[in-house]
């Protein structure tokens, strides 16, 4: 694998070209806008929570393929968890994709294809983006930005 | 062929730059397509910072010893280079400022502010960078007065016509770019400044990006003031130039306060200097002015005339290479306009296009290019943008070319 | 003996400055007592500066491309430095200047002007150099505010019980500097900070003259704001420092408006990004943060206490050569003060000093030092003034002394 | 002669030591400030005008030996001169001091003495201050009269 395949890997540009849960939310519990003024990449999170559970979540905006698959990649695999289990994951993902650990919990399953950014410090803003942003949305803020 | 009859020869100035130089000789040659972003240093600029600093150093308009005269006459000979290649009157209508952006804040604080009540405007045009849009609106704040917003088309050609029924008997400034970083836009600013003046308002020409390109003569504009940026010009960093005509500077407060720029100081009552010391307070970037200079110098000599018409060059063959490229959306196609390429690929954001062109080591930008409203109307998150600068090749524009056909390939 | 517990060799040091060592191999050898008004450059400052042009430069925050990564990330290790320099929490409170002059700016404009109402006060001393006065008057005007001035005694120590009176509960802002240009004085800065934070007032310290001899420690002085030019640690023009706490930087609005300090821009809500960013418009002089990030590494591997010991040395040979001259009166003699050696000499005017003594190639300065109100209560039109850096040596100051008895003959 | 013995001659040092015309006058038509923010020298021009003609004129304040010498000896030279006369003088020896003409006419008697500051670029202010200041006290004279 070259570099630009480990970056863009096969599931990577599949969560870009189809992503998923990639729509508003009209009855969401929480939401959050997230920016990244180095790109102009904006997103918007929604969490629809129930009973401590994330019931359902989404987004929507525009973005590059990372921040856009990362996006995608995240509501899919937080769909139906709990907030603490969600809470959680958020940590996981940005200490992994910031560079702070390096080791890859087998629990990510396809988030591990976004480690491939690490190696692009230009871009790691771009693969926090949703995280950061829905770490915001469920402490009630409204805004995220990774600047 | 050049202003003094020898022909244009790429080669030679790439040699003036080391950077370019040595890079494009490493495994993967560096392509170099982000001038507007930011132009290389010419060898002879960065040798005349070292030279100044290790021969005339002092500090200026001090001293009674004879390094602080040699650096007080190395600042103001800076000066009258600046004044030159704007062609000004004179040097004391060019002030010394950090860059492009300064000169804004500077005009916005010292000459708008007091001026806008309510009822006053400002006019400003859709394709203006942050630098000409956010002193104004801090200027405003709480003011009263009133932004306006000249349109433009499709193309990116400014609309003449609303400029004309924008700026009105209240028009404090029209403030609008020369050559536009995103579209590369020429705009006709002698036109747009004489239906200014005929409505009585002062002008301000944002050159930041028009400086690299083309000779600027400011009588000839019969602007009122005009902004640049060093670093932008071949020059150093932490420099920039406003001109402004004297009968208005003299009527303006200072912007900072500090040394350098008082007549006397006390504690009841401070008198300032005249111009252009009363805008440079404190120890200015002495080695910033002359590097500067010695980048001015350095574009006369090469010829700004051989510099326009070689990047029109690079232009045109930038279109012919990169119009075929399937999905390919030229951003900006205003007649004449400099050689500054925007882009969008269909389904591919401007931000993957640059680390894939970076991984191929070709440098462009991507982004909104500080022209977020430029984006909302042009309805894009953003462009990737290849700019180009006097030592670009043909050879690089085909890379380039080729570079985006792979991007196409991997993403379809 | 240095802080790594080797001898102080000064002519190792004058080694590394080359227009110290070249201009003193000439026919007539240069001796540098300006450092005052700036001082010198160490070749590997100037050598930073090549090399950041010549190897790494971009644009800096902006760029996908690894030369812009690159330069953002030797910006941004400067900074990094400055924070240690200075010692400072966290870099994000390093914000990069012009000079010393515009950090004051940044903090009378952005900080003090809203909260100078009739009432309100802010509080200076009779040694402050215009750079910390000039600011503050243009602050206050028009707000009904009050400026206070606290005194100093003959010899040039500060009126410490004063300065506790004088600051009140109205204190905006009480700002002096903790090395005087003209007097060499020391002021007790950790105290009375200690004593304008008991009044609740905040604190700016004006470390200009402090940097180049001392150790800046923000944590242990526990000021609010405190700035420092480039140019004079040994450092390029048009860089400097202002440090201010993270608390209250967050709370204050930007100062100059433009790119890079912006979140989102709209033509009718623009939002603004966070600290140090917000305080940084445009494109910085992102080489001269990296030379001034050279220069501070560079003066801390001299040792800035062997710095300190070095010039305390000149100085006391400085006043037992020149104290039997007829005439000659040192101006400011508190007790340990820096290497700043003010003179009046009887029936010289100051100038007159100058002239002749750079006829002599000794390099002083003469006049008011950027400091009126010091000279009016001192009741003198000016000084001469000798100012040491880590490059000069014994021999000069003996130089310095036979000149000074010529002087003294030929005005007799 | 060194450079020194050049730039201050013995007619600068006499003068310098003891300045002619130094004192304020109380009943003087004109009057004006100079200043050289440069190295701080403030200087006062005064002057009395009667028939078209300089009946006296004196000077005070704080400077160098060049520009209090400079004044010294302008004070000197222009006693009863006639406006016309003096304003001539100014013009010819602002020339010399700046260097505009190399010829010092010999019209100027003792002020060519001055001529040693044209190697001092530093200095020529000093030299100019008192005379730039009679200009000044001369131009304003007519709307300034009632004073
Ligand atoms: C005590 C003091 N403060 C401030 C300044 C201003 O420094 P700068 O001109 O670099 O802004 C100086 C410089 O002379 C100084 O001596
Ligand atoms: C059109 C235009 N104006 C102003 C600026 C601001 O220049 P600087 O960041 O040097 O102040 C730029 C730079 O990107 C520009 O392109």
């Amino acid at each position: 694998m070259n570099e630009m395949e480990e970056l863009y890997r096969e599931i990577i540009l599949d969560h870009n070209k189809r992503p998923r849960n990639f729509h508003a939310m009209e009855d969401a519990t929480h939401h959050a806008d997230g920016h990244n003024p180095l790109c102009g990449d904006e997103i918007e999170v929604f969490v629809k929570v129930e009973g401590g559970k994330i019931a359902d979540i989404s987004f929507q905006g525009e973005g590059c393929a990372i921040s856009k698959s990362s996006a995608s990649l995240m509501t899919s695999a937080l769909k139906g968890k709990t907030l603490d289990e969600a809470k959680r994951e958020c940590g996981i993902v940005v200490a992994m994709l910031t560079g702070k650990t390096d080791s890859i919990p087998d629990e990510l399953g396809d988030i591990a294809a976004l480690q491939g950014v690490r190696q692009f410090p230009a871009r790691i803003k771009c693969a926090t983006l949703s995280w950061h942003t829905l770490e915001e949305s469920l402490q009630g803020g409204k805004t995220a930005s990774t600047e | 062929m050049s202003d003094n009859g020898t022909a244009y020869d790429v080669a030679k100035v790439r040699a003036d730059f080391p950077l370019i130089e040595n890079l494009a000789k490493g495994a993967k040659p560096l392509v170099y397509l982000d001038s507007a972003a930011s132009t290389q240093k010419p060898r002879i600029v960065v040798e005349a910072l070292s030279d100044f600093y290790l021969k005339d150093y002092a500090n200026i308009h001090r001293g009674v010893h004879f390094l602080s005269q040699k650096a007080t006459d190395a600042y103001e000979k800076a000066r009258e280079t600046a004044r030159r290649f704007v062609n000004a009157r004179e040097a004391a209508e060019c002030i010394f400022v950090r860059n492009a952006t300064e000169g804004v804040n500077l005009v916005a604080s010292s000459y708008a502010k007091s001026r806008l009540k309510p009822g006053a405007n400002i006019v400003l045009t859709t394709m203006e960078h942050h630098a000409n849009i956010v002193p104004w609106q801090m200027a405003l704040e709480g003011t009263g007065a009133e932004l306006r917003v000249v349109p433009i088309d499709s193309r990116g050609v400014l609309d003449v016509e609303a400029f004309g029924k924008l700026v009105d008997e209240n028009t404090v400034i029209a403030a609008f770019s020369y050559v536009s970083n995103v579209l590369g836009t020429v705009n006709p600013v002698k036109k747009l400044t004489a239906i200014a003046h005929d409505k009585g308002a002062k002008v301000l020409v944002d050159a930041a990006q028009a400086a690299p390109h083309r000779k600027i003569d400011v009588a000839d504009i019969g602007c009122d003031f005009l902004v640049l940026s060093g670093h932008k010009i071949y020059g150093p960093t932490g420099i920039g130039l406003l001109y402004a005509k004297r009968e208005i500077l003299e009527k303006m407060p200072p912007y900072q306060g500090g040394g350098d720029m008082i007549l006397t100081v006390s504690f009841e009552k401070t008198t300032y200097k005249g111009i252009p010391d009363r805008f440079e307070a404190g120890t200015p970037h002495i080695a910033g002015a002359v590097g500067m200079a010695a980048a001015m110098d350095y574009m006369e000599r090469i010829g700004l005339a051989n510099i326009e018409a070689h990047e029109a060059a690079l232009l045109s063959r930038c279109r012919e290479k990169l119009a075929p490229i399937p999905g390919l959306k030229e951003i900006g196609t205003a007649p004449g306009k400099a050689a500054v390429f925007s882009f969008t690929l269909e389904g591919v954001h401007p931000h993957d296009i640059g680390t894939f062109l970076d991984a191929d080591n070709i440098a462009i930008r991507a982004g909104h290019h500080c022209a977020e409203p430029l984006m909302k109307f042009l309805k894009i998150p953003g462009t990737a943008r290849a700019s180009f600068g006097m030592y670009n090749t043909a050879e690089e524009v085909d890379k380039l070319a080729t570079a985006l056909e792979k991007i196409v390939k991997f993403f379809a």
